[in-house]
């Protein structure tokens, strides 16, 4: 009989839920779950228990890992291969090829993706667009013309949480629409130190230094959905976050494109975030079955619908159909296939997709110093290099 | 035998916690140091690899900041929870009818884990949602209390929610300590002509020394530990400007998968504490003695 | 003058318990009044009254004309040696003596002076830097006395200042608390157990049992006229003979029958009592029954008594007799001739004697 | 016989001045107590509001609506993972670990405080120091050591194991507290008791345990919260089923990319709080209780 | 027989001060121990020696024949009453008595008559239930007293057990402790500063002065016979009179010559002494010199003196006169006719005389 027990992070209602129905289909496929949930500071707590269940020898069954830890993981050697599985479900056509390598380890397949955020978003409320006559921009420079008319209005022009990874959200938003796409993945995916310290790099800082602007005075440590609510209520205008946004208005009863409007941040390409389980060694046959029903099921049809319909983000597999999906899920699933097609389908670093958790951690760092500071840009990316240099 | 038993006790007695405390104590102090000379990852490896975790941490802006705050958060939440601890225990002290109640009241931030707490705290002092907001609704405009959101400052805000939460149990000790002191040295001072005041500052509280020693230890672990406190409050910003070794360790070791660096930041962080705390406990257990 | 110490109708309860019951003892200016009284009488309590330490339960207490009820130790302008020392324990001895005067904002000058003085006094000079964990009991409490010392209050109050003190340290104490007595004409409460102290330093003495005054007197008073059973048997040491006795008018005076065991009764004439109950207690101290020959005087009546006991002690040398079913001792010289299971000839001083009521044991005469 | 407070007597002469001073003393421990109660009043006043206000309204005012449904859901709905049943199946746990933890700590402390206090020999004092530099050596830096020792135990993810882990960690500051509190008893007690033929533990048991009523509250309300509290060991030296109520709780308030429910977090973390609570209201009042009690005079 | 307690050149410091000096003493079963000496001179920390609660630096403690010097306090078999009493204050009093027999399996019924038996010798009957810090001083030392009385140890120790009762109950009690005394034949070591105490007790005396033991001896023998001057001056009270004089050789005797101050010097003949240095100390305590007439012997000679100073003392009278550049006190009856400023016949008895040497201090004949 099939076991297993699964750390992850998702706790809150709506993700519960969702994860429930993994559980579900792992029950009537005469499964046992066994639910280790772990919530808190993006997985850090959960990665933290996962490091001491190893060390004790008492790994859990399947875990909720993402982006390059995946592979590190795998370095450690501690990670179970599903290529069985994989292969006999045909992952590999269904998956776009970017998402598909984050689950590969040396070729073999170690872990499988259950959703794709998109993490690049810009938030508008609708009617406080109509009333100051401003539509959702598509260039940094009519992001920046909107800011200031609301600004002159008395509205805080862009809804903001002061909190590291916030700050490194709106970051590479800025980042991916000021260096384009190639930059982009030269500048944080392969740490090309001649783009890290390229004008076009200060020229990223200088709008964040815009940015800073744009936001209120009490943006300090605000949690990301009561920026939301500042926008939901008028408050502010704009605000640039994941697609778990989606969730709060509608969970306030917003309706999208009438109440609210989503719209890709300036520039072109996609920014993912997209989570998924890895399995690890474990010991007991009932456990490694589980760990194959389970992979099964999580790139199965049916739970990558329903649980990115209740969690806001779309499914991995680009073959699921989106008929029940909003109309930003199908903004988002189209820019997702072009930006496939076109190599702009690019990890979120701000999200742990894209680098070690060291390095990412040092942009952060950087990052969230000069949006919080008067350093100046120029400052900032010597200091942006630095950290790189120094956390290889 | 029964007579060597006997005389030896007292030091089988204690010998299990002190032989846990070598182990897991010592011994994994001993660990740390080994495992941040490596280049332990996500999970520590052994190849001992020199200093390069230590070059990497002096390196780092975001270390220093962290010490300095540990420096400023430290000194201030020691001394004002203290006082205030002490303060409040003398007030208690004066046959208060409500004493009961006062004291759970002060005592009860204890009870409150800070995940949560920290959320009121910050609204709290959020100047947009909290006591700014609420004076200026009261017709001082130009009333500011917005410490939470100012690099600068922030760091005092975080003090502020820590005194909230541990000056009570302080007060604790120092009531304990306060009503344990002979009632007739207290009589005989009062015939002496003594005031209160003094009876309290030149009597009663150089008395107290051990408790004392409990508080500063209490509070130095607690300075040297805060971790909820800034995660909860702040998350270590406005950038980093709340952080601290033990929030920087945390996100080294366990966000950053940078395990090396953790042990070696908390290396230094242990040193600084030894240089601190030895000489305290020196002179504290010295007069003990004589 | 107005007394120094008036203290009137003065209760004092533990719970439910009456420690002290209808107190009235005044004293004034420059008066010496030792309270003495069987352990756990309340003479600390009373002393902790005065101080305002203890809240008492009715009655008032005035110091220096005024009521001090309701005042707070400190305001009462009051010195006191603690039974228990209360030392302040992480001062060194010098501190601990100078402490007050230090509060009180007394120039440095004059601490240092009197700290020596005192010092000296007390011989602890070469203590003064040691704390009070590091000395012993006697030293303890010679600090004790030194606080108070130093001090120049309205009231000295001495709670038992000298009972760890060897006898001769405990001479020149008491001597030292004579002169300041006498100097500075201080007013003083002490409480002692030892009836020398008690007799040459008090000008005034409270004796108490179980919380009441028993007799308020001069040491003269109390030692030659007790005005109870309690009183007689308390003061003095070795206590005062009390013997049954059955008194008859005979003349001019009374004649004192003794019932003896195994011989005649003892037959004595005493030429001042009159009116006496037939049955009576006589009480006569030890020294002054005397041998034979050694004391001279017209009430001094002599008569053959059995020697039970002979106890030599340094100086004197005790003998005890049977006398009205009750042992009798007489003070002799060191140099007696008594032996036991001996007849010896007694000189019994009968213009020494007093007479109690066995029923009340009031004083009689 | 402890009862030293100084105020004891009032002058009529001096009513005015006293009137004034405790006046002054009230209006100072209401402020104090103000301050304390703050977060408190947020807390609750958040936790009986609806989501719908807590998103519209300011955050820290009285609740137009008083609802207790966040409270109900917190304790058997929240959503801690995919059982959506509250706090409830934690709480349990975190009792069942919190009460042996605190009572061994407490014990070993007590015995180790008063070998050092009373019964000193060479080196005890090092001993001393050595526990207590112990307990600054931060949590982060022993998880991972410390998940092996439990591995190799053979106690890794289980109750005993984190009872384990939490007394090490308490001893410390439980025999600091015992320590310190019978350092100040006179030496002369254990000399009497050695005399009258009472071996050590038979002093430790009847002599000393009797006095230290007031210590020991004072430590099992810090050790209790402590461990009550704690979520770092919690969390990494726990597997599903044995994980204590902090997790829980933070399960229901740290989601990154969930809806953020306010109210049931507030009333998850009060309810979280509660046995502490009780522990200080219960405790307190023996605390005081044992303080008059036992006076440490012969 | 075996000694009971044998102390053998120990030596005792705190830190680098020596405390004690090669202590030797040994004492027999059924000895009576006295220990005196100043305050602070050692006696508490000679009995926490033999207790065994401290440590001794060097030397040898045998108890019943046998080396204690390593053996824990409970394995001593010793009973101790404390100076500061040290009552374990969670109990009752009746808790804190029968707590030693409870310790060491001593059946209930065994303990309860015991704690009946020791709560009546001690009057404290009425107090079981209290807790210590309900009583009033001298309770606590009976409490303290009684925790000792319950046992039936080799040996007993006693640290100034009697220091806070008052005359009465003090001479009760001492009797009680002289009667345990005989009647178990116990041995006991006994610090008191009461001299009559110390002589009425004791079958050996230690005076110890400084840590080191000045004399050892039967309390006549200290008393009449001190070893040295310090001796001589420490026991005794009022204190020997100890004058200078001049010892010349006077046939089969010595001549004593003692200088006044306006008046010619005081002669008297010694016809025991011999061989004296020119200079001497010569001491006489107060009650050998007695008013002429009141006092016989071979030894007794008389002269007349100047009295300064009269001091009625209850029994006894003291007169103070001058003789040797010092004050020298006389103990006479309380009916002398002696009166301050007036020469009166005072008789000496050189039977009693001390000679000391006025350098070193000790004792010449
Ligand atoms: N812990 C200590 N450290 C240093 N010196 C001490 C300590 N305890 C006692 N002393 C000193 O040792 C000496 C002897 O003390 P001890 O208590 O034996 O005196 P004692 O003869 O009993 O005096 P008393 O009659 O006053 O009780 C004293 O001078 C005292 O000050
Ligand atoms: N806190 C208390 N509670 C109840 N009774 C007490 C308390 N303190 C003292 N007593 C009792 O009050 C009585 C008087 O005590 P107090 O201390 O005044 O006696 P004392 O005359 O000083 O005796 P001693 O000469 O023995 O010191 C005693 O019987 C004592 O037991
Ligand atoms: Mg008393
Ligand atoms: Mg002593």
């Amino acid at each position: 009989e099939p076991q297993a027990e699964v750390l992850h992070w998702w706790t809150s209602g709506g993700e519960a839920k969702s994860v429930a129905v993994l559980q579900n289909e792992f029950a009537e496929n005469g499964g046992t779950w066994t639910d280790m949930p772990v919530a808190g500071g993006g997985g850090d707590a959960a990665m933290t228990a996962l490091r001491a269940r190893v060390l004790s020898g008492n790994a859990p069954t399947a875990v909720q890992l993402k982006g390059p830890a995946i592979q590190e993981w795998y370095e450690e050697g501690v990670l179970a291969d599903i290529s069985a599985v994989a292969e006999a479900e045909g992952w590999a056509d269904v998956l776009p090829a970017s998402i598909a390598g984050h689950m590969m380890c040396e070729g073999t397949w170690c872990a499988a993706p259950v959703n794709v955020h998109r993490v690049d978003w810009i938030w508008a409320n609708a009617d406080v667009l109509k009333a100051n006559g401003i539509e959702m921009p598509t260039t940094w420079d009519e992001f920046n013309a909107a800011a200031d008319k609301l600004a002159a209005a008395g509205i805080t022009p862009l809804a903001h949480g002061g909190q590291a990874w916030q700050d490194a959200t709106v970051f590479e938003a800025v980042a991916l629409g000021t260096l384009g796409a190639d930059g982009f993945k030269k500048a944080f995916v392969d740490l090309d130190m001649d783009t890290l310290k390229s004008d076009k790099m200060v020229a990223v800082f200088d709008q964040m230094r815009k940015m800073r602007g744009y936001v209120d005075d009490n943006f300090s440590g605000r949690d990301w959905n009561l920026a939301t609510a500042m926008v939901m209520n008028g408050e502010a205008g704009f605000q640039i976050m994941g697609d778990w946004a989606k969730g709060e208005f509608l969970a306030a009863g917003k309706a999208p494109g009438e109440d609210f409007l989503c719209a890709s941040v300036p520039g072109d390409g996609f920014l993912y975030n997209v989570d998924s389980f890895a399995m690890f060694n474990v010991d007991g046959d009932d456990k490694k079955a589980g760990q194959d029903l389970l992979s099964k099921l999580i790139v199965g049809q049916n739970f990558q619908k329903v649980f990115n319909l209740n969690k806001g983000s779309i499914p991995a597999r680009v073959d699921v159909a989106l008929d029940e999906f909003d109309s930003c899920a199908h903004l988002s699933a189209k820019d997702m296939s072009e930006s496939s097609d076109n190599g702009s389908l690019l990890p979120s670093y701000a999200h742990g997709m894209a680098l070690r958790g060291a390095q990412s951690g040092a942009i952060t760092d950087v990052v969230t110093a000069h949006f919080n500071s008067d350093m100046s840009s120029a400052d900032a990316v010597n200091q942006l290099a630095d950290a790189v240099a120094n956390s290889m | 035998m029964t007579e060597w038993l006997e005389r030896h006790i007292p030091k089988m007695v204690l010998a299990p916690s002190f032989i846990a405390i070598l182990v897991f104590v010592y011994g994994f102090i001993a660990w740390t140091a080994w495992v941040s000379l490596t280049r332990s990852r996500l999970l520590p490896k052994y190849e001992i690899d020199g200093l390069i975790q230590y070059e990497r941490l002096f390196a780092s802006p975001r270390f220093d900041t962290a010490m300095m705050n540990l420096f400023i958060f430290g000194t201030l939440f020691i001394i004002i929870s203290m006082v205030l601890g002490l303060l409040i225990a003398i007030l208690l002290d004066q046959k208060i009818r409500t004493e009961g109640v006062l004291r759970t009241i002060y005592l009860y931030p204890m009870a409150l884990s800070m995940i949560v707490t920290g959320t009121a705290w910050k609204w709290i002092m959020n100047p947009g949602l909290g006591i700014e907001k609420m004076v200026r609704d009261w017709g001082f405009e130009n009333f500011s209390f917005n410490w939470v959101v100012d690099p600068d400052m922030a760091i005092y805000a975080v003090v502020i929610a820590g005194v909230w939460q541990a000056s009570g149990f302080v007060m604790a000790l120092f009531l304990a300590g306060l009503r344990s002191v002979d009632g007739e040295i207290i009589k005989a001072a009062q015939v002496d002509g003594i005031p209160s005041w003094r009876i309290y500052s030149a009597i009663i509280i150089p008395s107290m020394a051990p408790i004392f020693l409990s508080a500063f230890i209490v509070l130095a672990h607690l300075a040297i530990k805060s971790f909820d406190l800034v995660i909860a409050l702040t998350g270590g910003g406005p950038g980093y400007a709340t952080d601290l070794p033990a929030t920087y360790m945390y996100a080294m070791a366990f966000s950053r998968g940078d395990i090396g660096q953790a042990a070696s930041s908390a290396m230094v962080m242990m040193a600084v504490v030894f240089a601190i705390i030895v000489p305290y406990l020196y002179s504290e257990l010295r007069t003990k003695h004589d | 003058m107005a007394p120094i110490l008036d203290i009137k109708n003065l209760y004092k309860n533990y719970g439910s318990v009456e420690i002290l019951k209808d107190i009235n003892v005044a004293i004034e200016p420059g008066d010496f009044l030792v309270l003495v009284g069987p352990s756990g009488c309340g003479k600390s309590t009373l002393l902790n009254c005065i101080a305002g330490l203890e809240p008492i339960t009715s009655g008032s207490i005035d110091i220096g004309g005024r009521n001090m009820t309701e005042v707070s130790p400190k305001d009462r302008d009051i010195a006191m040696v603690f039974q228990s020392y209360a030392l302040y324990p992480t001062m060194s001895v010098a501190k601990n003596i100078t402490f007050g005067m230090k509060v009180r904002g007394v120039d440095q000058a004059t601490q240092d002076q009197k700290l020596q003085e005192v010092a000296q006094q007390l011989q602890i000079e070469q203590l003064l830097h040691r704390r009070p964990g590091q000395l012993s009991g006697g030293q303890r409490q010679r600090v004790a006395m030194g606080r108070a010392l130093v001090r120049d209050p309205k009231l000295f109050l001495f709670d038992e200042p000298l009972s760890n003190l060897d006898a001769k340290l405990r001479v020149e104490m008491r001597t030292e608390i004579k002169k300041l007595h006498q100097n500075l004409n201080a007013s003083m409460v002490y409480v002692t157990h030892d009836q020398i102290e008690a007799m040459t330093l008090a000008t005034k003495i409270v004796v108490l049992k179980g919380g009441v005054v028993q007799q308020i007197g001069s040491p003269a008073e109390i030692y030659n006229r007790p005005a109870n059973l309690f009183v007689a048997d308390f003061m003095g040491s070795p206590a005062m003979n009390l013997i049954p006795a059955r008194a008859t008018k005979n003349g001019a005076g009374t004649q004192i029958e003794i019932t003896r065991e195994g011989a005649e009764p003892l037959v004595l004439t005493d030429t001042h009592a009159h009116d006496l109950p037939e049955d009576v207690i006589l009480g006569l101290r030890p020294e002054d029954i005397a041998e034979a020959g050694f004391r001279a005087g017209e009430d001094v009546q002599t008569a053959d008594c059995m020697i039970e006991m002979v106890e030599p002690a340094g100086a004197d040398t005790f003998v005890v007799s049977h006398l009205g079913g009750k042992q009798v001792t007489a003070r002799l010289h060191a140099e007696t001739s008594a032996l036991p299971g001996k007849n010896l000839s007694l000189a019994f001083d009968l213009g020494k004697v007093s007479y109690f009521a066995p029923d009340n044991g009031e004083r009689l005469n | 016989m402890t009862d030293i407070a100084l105020n004891t007597t009032h002058g009529p002469s001096r009513n005015w001045g006293k009137l004034a001073l405790r006046w002054l003393l009230f209006t100072l421990l209401g402020i104090f107590a103000l301050f304390y109660l703050m977060p408190l009043f947020v807390m609750v006043t958040t936790s009986l509001k609806s989501l719908e206000e807590i998103r519209t309204g300011s955050l820290v005012a009285f609740p137009r609506e008083v609802t207790f449904e966040a409270w109900r859901t917190a304790w058997s709905g929240a959503c801690t993972g995919i059982q959506c049943e509250g706090l409830r199946p934690y709480f349990w746990n975190s009792v069942i670990l919190a009460i042996p933890a605190v009572a061994i700590s407490t014990i070993l402390g007590a015995i180790n405080g008063y070998v050092i206090a009373q019964w000193k020999f060479k080196g005890a004092n090092l001993i001393f120091s050595l526990m207590l530099f112990g307990c600054f050596i931060p949590f982060q830096v022993v998880l991972l050591p410390m998940a092996r020792m439990l591995g190799i135990m053979g106690i890794a993810g289980t109750i005993p194991g984190l009872i384990f882990v939490h007394v090490i960690y308490g001893i410390g500051f439980t025999t600091l507290f015992f320590r310190n509190y019978y350092v100040s008893i006179p030496q002369e007690l254990v000399k009497a008791a050695k005399v009258d033929g009472a071996g050590f533990f038979r002093i430790f048991w009847s002599i000393f345990l009797p006095l230290s009523l007031p210590i020991i509250v004072v430590t099992v309300i810090w050790q209790f919260t402590q461990i009550w509290n704690d979520f770092l060991f919690g969390v990494s030296f726990s597997q599903a089923g044995t994980q204590p109520i902090t997790v829980a709780l933070n399960n229901i308030v740290n989601s990154t990319t969930g809806v953020k429910e306010y109210n049931v977090d507030m009333a998850a973390a009060i309810i979280a709080a509660l046995p502490t609570l009780l522990v200080y209201v219960v405790a307190g009042k023996y605390f005081i209780r044992g303080l008059t009690a036992g006076s440490v005079k012969g």
